[in-house]
């Protein structure tokens, strides 16, 4: 364990590193490398979690805490598991792609633009290392600005009611939970989210308080039928914007399920599990339909990503049935590790693929699948990443799509058939909707003008791409790192929440 | 033996990767050096094992190469099964895949996609290898999908083409149902056995033979039956079984060798290999093997019918492909699963023997495929054509050829079964004895036979193909001839050993044995059984419709109008799936996506919600006139109204 | 020390700003308006020098002192508000100065006006009698009626101030008959006696309240709590925005000190009415002024009725009636003076000859024309939306915490509803800053000093925001009831 | 009914009569002066609760100062009178209805017995002076808030000079700034010429 | 003797006619401000009669004061009145609704 406050080190570095960005100023390439350094420095130090990190314990670790806000005994507590690690390594990595996805493309205030992802990425490394609720919440809410201002300044036609969309709803959200929070500081005269996981709750209040809980979670996830910001939000947000929204900012319901719904209100969460399930379900089947109808590239990526997010919902919400079914929680840590590998593998591939669209956006400035159609032709080597990505998006064996969903289906079958039965018609309507697109964008003869003239891609979106794609194989073809991360917390977390509160 | 183990994947893997990757470093011959090399060092170690297991009788080999992830305790592992039956389908599949990649040479010698090709067939060889070597569900799920992978990305080829890329969407479509189920059946596996390792599973499937499961409130069905019929519905997908067999005429779209490779040969045999791997859980459910062998059946008789209106020379064989697949479904469900495995065996030869004739063929013909057009080649291309009366002679169940041996078992066997359903399969295998000879020997006189139809260009260029191309089709056809000569060993001495399991109650196999005295004595009461006379009937009617009398076949198209049209539409599967699942599947989609999305959720509720606030606020800032007197108007009426509550509770 | 001379040691500082006053008055009218900024230095220095004297005269936590037989009092409250209204009322001058510069209104009358009503809320604040309240009150609001009217060729400025002054006038009436009961019943205008009063004769709690709820209307008129806030958009629209500027910001601490004064110093056995009263007040003002805002154009009017809705916040944190809800409601008011200021101070600051930025949409495209005061303002709208990290959070979040402490979830549940609402109407700007381009291209920057210190008011948000805890602490300590 | 109380609701009675009228008369001179008669009875009544300092007070300060200015105000602005009034039958119902729905509110409580209940007038001593008994509260318990009017009158002073201070160019005015700083130069020319050869 | 009540009721009677004049008063805003000044004598009225009837002289005082501060809000008040009609060109109410909404 290392002495330094790595934690804070991770946080504060970008987000200094963004202000600097900003003196830097719009002139030459000053912003961007600092921005690349940054990012790069930042991900190194992300990799000290992953080799630090003890497997063995479900403990929080590399733990911080100083006194922050004493009257209201808030605290600037942090601290990480196995939950938490792979999502801020994942956040740290985006972040490098994104950075340098935005490299050449974005002209117009590139300082500000660079600057607002890397104090994002600061903001979400806090919410997932936060172990005080009002700290956490800050960080969520926090994280709402730059991001509004991401998909408002740099975004497509629309943005403007995209990005309010966007923000309104998930401040709705989140306005809940913080009532919950506050109830719960009322009951226990604390803000510490691991004094929470002990504390002892009636079960309306848990019902009450999980409700919350789910009102913030779920729009951030989203879950249907609170997903319509989504599709919105990234066919409106600049490339970059997408990939942080998909593959991290989605990531912080799941994660926030997993902090907070369920060890909180365990109870709550096993009488009203049913909801969460079904509203999974619902994504998966609904959701799956809707994506393949999309004309639109980013929207049916969009859609896609509310189906798969489905998955981890299902995944960490399905130990209860298990647990009414057997009696025991065999299977459940399964799922939850599912939902969690999914999470994951879903950062990587909703980002790569929303970094292809941006390629060809970048060439053609449009995103619709009318406009495209034999790409292979003029662009072999991106249609061989296009096509793996969409590939690995329907969860194609070999590529970290399939481990998330393979171990949710798994562990839904003990729960109930028709929960694998219904979360496995992903399985068609995914490769239906991803090599549908395919099919009409890259495959064919070269549809129109704008497609005979493009220009492959450079080694600089090579690298970017290259890199997902190594990292979704390697995933796919050996996860067990990944997994042995966080076996042990959420051991921790389906024994805990097994135990009523009540 | 572990290293060699190991490398019969990797080997092929390796020429896969350096082929795809630095194609254009390592130029065609390159390409194409370092894959066939990869692949037969791949067959000779395969043989190497086969020895070893299957002749030397050594003990199977069951290793872990790595571990996958462990989840909960339960760990998931790479790792490898080496029995008999992997051993048998090393061999097919290493040997088959050597004969395409020579063959590759010459068929796509002109093609601008030859390094891909080959990495492509490379890496095919190496999923399929990783299939049949698996050790346990998830590796195998894994092959199942990464040929499926292959199988799109081979029948997609040639990208431009609007046909293929449609049929290849279609194909890893319906695979993806059968997969559906798949991974189901994978799911009820683990959930009932805490394990996804063969041995394990296979070890407490007599315990899970006593569980149900509740499906729909208030039933009870045996666990074991529901696993290996979601099983079984990945076998549909994967091996063409009704109604999941419309992507495989589809999927003729794609390259010749690919044809014989993978939809004829490896990867549409998968399903028959998995049940047969499976054979310790579907022993236990007789409803599945019922299941099995009424879709085997069904699958055998109706798909051969259409092939004999099918008029394209590629098409005809892969409907008659679908025809073998629903033998060796049949078989698997009348318990002969060495039947089944054998007749893989044998079709993989000959039907890969046709396909690449067939291929010989459409190069002469300058990329033509309608036998309407062809006729006569025979003195054009001898090999081509001997060799193909060799396969059709094999695929028709001639005596001593291998198709003979193989399906005659199965016809045995099906007859012998008494699993639900059987009576109505053995008719329908039997029948089908004459259906296959009529539309392979169709095939042979309209293509070889006959008036030369081509026009005079093509004509002019008719030669026989080069080496490259008529070698593998001589290799080929020697086991086609040959290969059913083991039936001895294979099929009722024991040869799979404990890597296939028959309950003893329905060991059709066995009971057959009783009555083998020999293959001779097997050729002899072959001649003399229904099968044989309904073959030569088969290939008499052919000859008479197609070669001495073709007007004939015209009058039966006119007579029997409504009955040709239903085979001409293939029974309207295709009609009905693009309608029923393609269309609706839009239209659900836009139904949702119109009503529930765009009109109720934001319409309504999301941008109907913002709305109302800005239209009350509209209204509400009406309040404020601007009139002083209604200002103070309102401070007296909140001051009446605190007063009046003092007087009311007071 | 004569009880005369301790009376006078703890009024040094109104005395010092009286006299101040004066030496303005006199030494502005023998200026040349060339050298008018040296009236503006002069108070200035006042403001300083008052902060000054108050800190260096009386420290934090040292009990209640009263004086002048009780009507004056000193204690961390009065320490703690009076220090924040200098201070903000010193950026206020800071800011209007181009402004009035610009619009020929750079007279000494506006800063000995606005002194004076420094001095009123400085009474204001340390009121412990009826009589120095109403006196204080009268003193601040007369100041301001002039201010409101003070463009005396403006025809909506001498609008606003004729619907100021009137509705004013009716509210102080109210007040003062509410007064006149509560007086006739205790017999007393000292509002220790008033409070000893009702906790002995809880017989006659039942007029007490029927006084209370006189009162009750006029702080809440003061407040600008629906229903009583129908001057406030007209007023804040109508006034000169360097007017509006000093309406908006400190006065609303004064009356904040007012409420807490009479009601929870005076009547805190009377918690049960007032309660019952404030909660309609709160919950009217979160939604009228949300509500209403979200329809306007005018960024004056607008930012009036997020005033309302901001209001309603503050009530809320006072009917918890725990003292945690009074720290609360005091954060949540010097929290909004100060963002309030910086708001109104930026549609002051980025006013030039014959330009006001007095439409929402004259924001277009600030952050092209002047990307750091886009950031500014960015912060200020974002802090008053509510969002972390800026202070505005903390302010929402105490009050909430006090109200759910008391176990009024669903009114915290309201307001939190509301204020999304609200962030409407916030984010509209930042859009307009952001996302829109503007039609001139003509660069919006402030001039050097009121540039400096807007700056620092803006990033105060984020400061607070990243350091709330000092603050929290003061107003807990304050809230010592 | 004693005589006091005869007065009291003579007094009285003039008192609401006139405040009704002003209300509701056209003519906003006829208001003026029928508020002045409102104060006057309402001096009247103060005297009757011995209050002698306050009613003269209300005399001389309103009527004599406040009203004067009104009717200053009235008179120099030039208001259509006729206009006046229009609407004014319109608002009636309501204006009467929510006047009478407060003063019933209003009179329920202070007309309760709970007021009575007050210890009452006690006779005041031998040479009790009010005016002396207010001046010597005034200037010591209440100096703080004396001197708060004082700076209330301040303000007002100032601001009702600057609101309505008007420089026009025909008045003539001094410049107190300039007053001050006037140099000798200024004022006083030496003009050098040649002496008078006498 | 007069009761208290009678004074009280005298104060809410003239309470009552102030609002119903600032109500009724459409037209003229000093006749607004008249209706404030007879506010103002109700509340006076009231001191006067608690003071008197509980002979405490803080009442009297706070009359005192009220009416000092009438007096200053009245020239603040005719001032902002005049200065309206210079603008506006006049005082009626009706007029004054630039600013709504």
């Amino acid at each position: 364990m290392l002495e330094w406050p790595v934690l804070s080190l991770l946080i504060w570095m970008p987000i200094l590193g963004g202000c600097l960005v900003i003196v830097a100023g719009d002139k030459g390439d000053g912003a961007r490398r600092i921005a690349l350094a940054v990012s790069v420095l930042t991900f190194a130090l992300s990799l000290v979690l992953f080799t630090e990190f003890d497997r063995t314990t479900h403990e929080m670790q590399f733990v911080e805490m100083a006194h922050w806000i004493s009257t209201f005994n808030i605290n600037y507590h942090l601290g990480v598991d196995g939950i938490s690690v792979p999502l801020i390594i994942l956040t740290t990595f985006t972040t490098i792609l994104v950075v340098m996805a935005g490299w050449e493309v974005i002209k117009y205030r590139v300082s500000q633009y660079m600057a607002s992802f890397l104090i994002m990425e600061g903001l979400m490394i806090g919410v997932f290392s936060a172990l005080d609720s009002i700290l956490f919440y800050i960080y969520f809410e926090a994280m709402l600005v730059p991001m509004f201002l991401i998909i408002g300044i740099w975004g497509g036609p629309n943005r403007v009611y995209a990005t309010l969309k966007f923000f309104l709803y998930t401040f709705l959200g989140s306005v809940f939970m913080l009532v919950a929070l506050v109830y719960m500081y009322s009951k226990s005269g604390s803000f510490g989210i691991l004094d929470y996981h002990g504390l002892r709750l009636g079960m309306t209040e848990q019902v009450l308080i999980f409700l919350a809980f789910l009102a913030a979670f779920a729009i951030k996830v989203p879950m249907w039928p609170v997903h319509t910001w989504l599709p919105d939000a990234h066919v409106e947000a600049p490339t970059g914007g997408s990939v942080i929204l998909a593959a991290i900012l989605l990531k912080i319901g799941g994660y926030g399920f997993l902090r907070f719904s369920l060890p909180i209100t365990p109870d709550a969460s096993h009488s009203l599990d049913w909801l969460i399930i079904l509203m999974s379900l619902v994504a998966v089947v609904y959701i799956g339909f809707v994506a393949l109808v999309q004309q639109d590239m980013k929207k049916l990526i969009a859609y896609s990503s509310i189906a798969h997010m489905g998955f981890t919902t299902l995944g960490i919400f399905v130990v209860f049935s298990i647990l009414d079914r057997t009696g025991g929680t065999s299977g459940a840590v399964m799922g939850m590790e599912g939902g969690i590998v999914q999470m994951i593998s879903h950062g990587f591939i909703s980002g790569a693929l929303f970094l292809c669209v941006g390629v060809l956006y970048d060439r053609v400035h449009s995103r619709q699948i009318g406009d495209y159609g034999g790409v292979v032709n003029t662009m072999p080597v991106f249609a061989s990443f296009f096509v793996l990505f969409a590939l690995a998006n329907s969860g194609l064996p070999g590529t970290s799509g399939f481990v998330g969903e393979f171990m949710v289906i798994l562990s839904s079958f003990k729960a109930n058939f028709w929960f694998a039965f219904l979360a496995a018609t992903t399985l068609i309507l995914g490769a239906a909707y991803s090599l549908w697109l395919v099919k009409r964008v890259v495959f064919g003869k070269v549809a129109n003008e704008n497609v005979e003239g493009l220009q492959d891609i450079n080694r600089r979106e090579f690298l970017v791409l290259g890199s997902l794609a190594a990292v979704v194989l390697l995933f796919g073809i050996w996860p067990a790192p990944l997994i042995d991360l966080m076996a042990a917390s959420v051991e921790n977390l389906v024994h805990h929440v097994t135990i009523s509160k009540l | 033996m572990e290293g060699i183990y190991l490398a019969i994947p990797l080997a092929p893997l390796a020429g896969s990767i350096v082929a795809g990757l630095f194609g254009r470093q390592i130029g065609r011959a390159g390409a194409h050096t370092v894959t066939i090399l990869g692949v037969a060092v791949s067959f000779v170690l395969s043989l190497i094992v086969f020895n070893h297991i299957a002749i030397q009788g050594a003990e199977p080999f069951n290793g872990t190469v790595y571990t996958w992830m462990v989840s909960e305790g339960i760990t998931f592992r790479i790792g490898f099964l080496i029995d008999q039956l992997t051993a048998v389908m090393l061999v097919v599949v290493t040997f088959v895949s050597l004969m395409v990649h020579i063959y590759t040479i010459g068929y796509m010698s002109d093609d601008p996609g030859y390094q891909r090709f080959f990495s492509y067939i490379a890496l095919f060889t190496f999923s399929m290898l990783m299939l049949v070597m698996s050790n346990n569900f998830l590796q195998l799920f894994f092959g199942w999908e990464a040929v499926g992978l292959m199988s799109y990305l081979l029948i997609g080829f040639w990208y431009t083409r609007e046909s293929a890329i449609y049929a290849n969407l279609k194909a890893f479509l319906v695979n993806r149902v059968g997969d559906f189920g798949f991974i189901l059946g994978i799911g009820g596996v683990l959930a009932y056995t805490g394990s996804l390792d063969y041995a394990t599973v296979f070890g407490q499937a007599e315990a899970v033979s006593r569980e149900t499961i509740s499906i729909f409130p208030g039933t009870q069905w045996s666990a074991i039956t529901v696993i290996c019929l979601l099983l079984f519905v990945g076998a549909m997908g994967k091996s063409a079984q009704m109604p999941l067999h419309v992507w495989l005429p589809d999927s003729m779209e794609g390259p010749t060798p690919i044809s014989a490779l993978i939809h004829a040969a490896t990867m549409v045999t998968a399903g028959v290999f998995m049940v047969a791997r499976m054979s310790p859980l579907f022993e236990f459910s007789p409803v599945a093997l019922g299941v099995v062998l009424v879709i085997g059946a069904l699958t055998a008789f109706f798909m051969g019918l259409v092939g004999v209106v099918q008029n394209d020379i590629k098409r005809v064989i892969a409907y008659s492909t679908l025809s073998q697949l629903g033998y060796m479904t049949a078989a698997l469900g009348a318990s002969a699963y060495a039947a089944g495995i054998f007749h893989l065996t044998t079709h993989a030869f000959f039907k890969a023997l046709l396909f690449l004739a067939a291929g010989s063929v459409i190069i002469a013909m300058h990329h033509e495929q309608d036998m309407r057009k062809m006729g006569g080649l025979r003195k054009y291309m001898p090999i081509t054509y001997w060799t193909s009366v060799v396969g059709s002679l094999a695929l028709s169940g001639i005596p001593i050829f291998a198709g003979f041996f193989s399906k005659d078992t199965i016809i045995e066997a099906v007859h012998l079964s008494t699993a639900p359903g059987a009576t109505l399969a053995y008719w329908l295998v039997l029948i089908s004895v004459f259906v296959t000879a009529l539309y392979t020997f169709r095939l042979l006189f309209l293509v070889f036979h006959g008036k030369e139809r081509m026009d005079e260009h093509t004509r002019s260029h008719l030669h026989e193909s080069p080496a490259v191309v008529t070698v593998p089709l001589v290799m080929l056809a020697i086991p086609s001839v040959l290969a059913g000569f083991v039936i001895g060993p294979v099929i009722f001495g024991g040869f799979f050993g404990d890597s296939i399991v028959v309950h003893p109650d329905h060991d059709v196999l066995a009971q057959l044995g009783e009555h083998y005295h020999g293959v001779w004595a097997f050729v002899l009461h072959g001649i003399m059984a229904p099968p044989f006379w309904l073959a030569l009937a088969g290939i008499a009617t052919a000859w008479v419709f197609f070669y001495w009398r073709p007007a004939l076949a015209d009058l039966a198209k006119s007579r029997f109008a409504l009955l040709y049209r239903i085979l001409d539409s293939k029974y309207g599967f295709d009609e009905f799936n693009e309608f029923f699942f393609a269309g609706g599947a839009r239209g659900v989609g836009r139904a949702l996506w119109k009503g529930g999305d765009v009109f109720f959720i934001d319409g309504l509720l999301v941008n109907g919600s913002a709305r109302a606030v800005g239209w009350v606020s509209g209204r509400i800032r009406g309040i404020q006139t601007g009139y002083l007197y209604h200002y103070a108007f309102a401070i007296i009426i909140g001051l009446i109204v605190f007063l009046a509550r003092f007087l009311f509770s007071g | 020390m004569s009880q005369f001379q301790s009376d006078i040691l703890l009024v040094v500082p109104e005395l010092f700003m009286l006299g101040m006053i004066c030496v303005v008055l006199v030494v502005d009218l023998f200026l040349e308006a060339s050298r008018r900024d040296l009236t503006y230095w002069l108070s200035l220095l006042t403001l300083a020098g008052t902060l000054v004297l108050t800190l260096a005269l009386f420290g934090f936590g040292q009990g209640n002192r009263l004086g002048f037989g009780g009507q004056f009092v000193m204690d961390d409250m009065a320490i703690l508000l009076k220090s924040s209204i200098y201070l903000i009322m010193m950026a206020v001058f800071v800011y209007s100065r181009p402004y009035l510069k610009d619009r020929e209104l750079f007279r000494g009358e506006y800063y000995v006006l606005g002194l004076f009503g420094v001095l009123g809320m400085m009474i204001m604040v340390s009121a412990h009698n009826f009589l120095t309240i109403y006196l204080g009150l009268e003193l601040l609001a007369l100041s301001q009626y002039a201010l409101v009217a003070f463009s005396r060729d403006s025809g909506m400025a001498s609008e606003a101030a004729i619907k100021y002054f009137v509705l004013g006038a009716i509210a102080s009436g109210m007040l003062l008959y509410g007064m006149s009961i509560l007086y006739g019943l205790s017999g007393s205008l000292d509002l220790a006696e008033v409070s000893n009063y009702l906790a002995t004769n809880t017989d006659k709690n039942l007029y007490m309240a029927f006084g209370l709820s006189f009162v009750v209307v006029g702080v809440a008129f003061k407040f600008g709590a629906v229903p009583f806030h129908m001057w406030v958009p007209d007023v804040y629209q109508g006034a000169p925005s360097s007017v509006t500027l000093y309406i908006g910001s400190a006065p609303k601490i004064a009356a904040f000190a007012m409420i807490m004064r009479l009601l929870v110093e005076g009547m805190g056995s009377l918690f049960a009415d007032w309660h019952q009263m404030l909660v309609v007040l709160a919950a009217l003002s979160m939604a009228i002024g949300n509500v209403i805002a979200i329809a306007q154009t005018n960024i004056k009017r607008m930012l009036a009725y997020s005033t309302i809705s901001h209001v309603g916040f503050i009530l809320l944190g006072i009917l918890a009636g725990t003292p945690e809800g009074y720290s609360a409601a005091m954060f949540y008011a010097i929290v909004y003076a100060v963002m309030a200021a910086g708001a109104f101070g930026m549609i002051v600051v980025l006013s030039r000859r014959g330009f006001e930025p007095e439409n929402i949409v004259d924001f277009k495209g600030l952050n092209d024309r002047s990307p750091w005061f886009a950031f500014i303002m960015l912060l200020l709208m974002f802090s008053m939306a509510g969002v972390p990290p800026t202070v505005g959070f903390y302010a929402k979040f105490s009050v909430i915490q006090a109200a759910v402490r008391v176990d009024m979830i669903w009114l915290a549940i309201y307001a939190v509803v509301l204020s999304v609402i609200g962030a409407f109407y916030y984010l509209r700007v930042v859009k307009l800053m952001y996302f829109d381009k503007s039609e001139n291209e003509v660069g919006m920057a402030p001039v050097t000093d009121a540039g400096i210190v807007i700056s620092a008011n803006g990033l105060l948000m984020l400061i607070l925001g990243l350091f709330p805890g000092g603050l929290m602490a003061l107003c807990a300590n304050a809230a010592n009831w | 009914m004693s005589f006091t109380e005869v007065v009291f609701f003579i007094f009285a009675s003039i008192m609401v009569l006139s405040a009704l009228r002003m209300i509701t008369v056209r003519n906003p001179v006829h208001a003026a002066l029928f508020l002045v008669l409102t104060f006057f009875s309402g001096a009247a009544i103060w005297l009757l609760a011995e209050a002698e300092f306050l009613a003269i007070v209300l005399v001389l300060v309103y009527v004599g100062a406040v009203m004067v200015l009104f009717l200053f105000v009235v008179m120099m602005l030039d208001i259509n009178i006729a206009r006046m009034r229009e609407g004014f039958i319109r608002y009636l119902p309501v204006g009467i209805f929510v006047a009478i729905v407060l003063l019933v509110e209003m009179v329920l409580v202070v007309g309760a017995s709970i007021f009575e209940a007050s210890p009452g007038p006690v006779p005041t001593p031998e040479g009790y002076d009010n005016t002396e008994a207010l001046g010597s509260v005034l200037y010591t318990d209440y100096v703080y808030p004396f001197e708060i009017a004082a700076v209330i009158l301040l303000v007002a002073i100032i601001a009702a000079i600057a609101l309505t201070l008007r420089k026009r160019p025909e008045t003539r005015y001094q410049n107190p700034a300039w007053q001050v700083r006037v140099k000798r130069e200024d004022r006083v020319r030496l003009v050098k010429m040649k002496g008078e050869r006498s | 003797m007069i009761p208290l009540a009678n004074f009280l009721v005298l104060g809410a009677i003239l309470f009552a006619l102030s609002v119903a004049g600032i109500f009724l008063n459409r037209k003229n805003v000093i006749i607004l401000l008249m209706s404030i000044e007879l506010m103002l004598l109700a509340v006076n009225t009231n001191f006067v009669a608690f003071s008197y009837y509980s002979s405490d002289m803080a009442g009297q005082v706070f009359v005192f004061f009220i009416l000092t501060v009438a007096a200053a809000e009245a020239a603040i008040g005719l001032a902002i009145v005049v200065l309206l009609f210079r603008n506006r060109g006049t005082i009626n109410v009706q007029d004054l609704d630039s600013m709504k909404g």
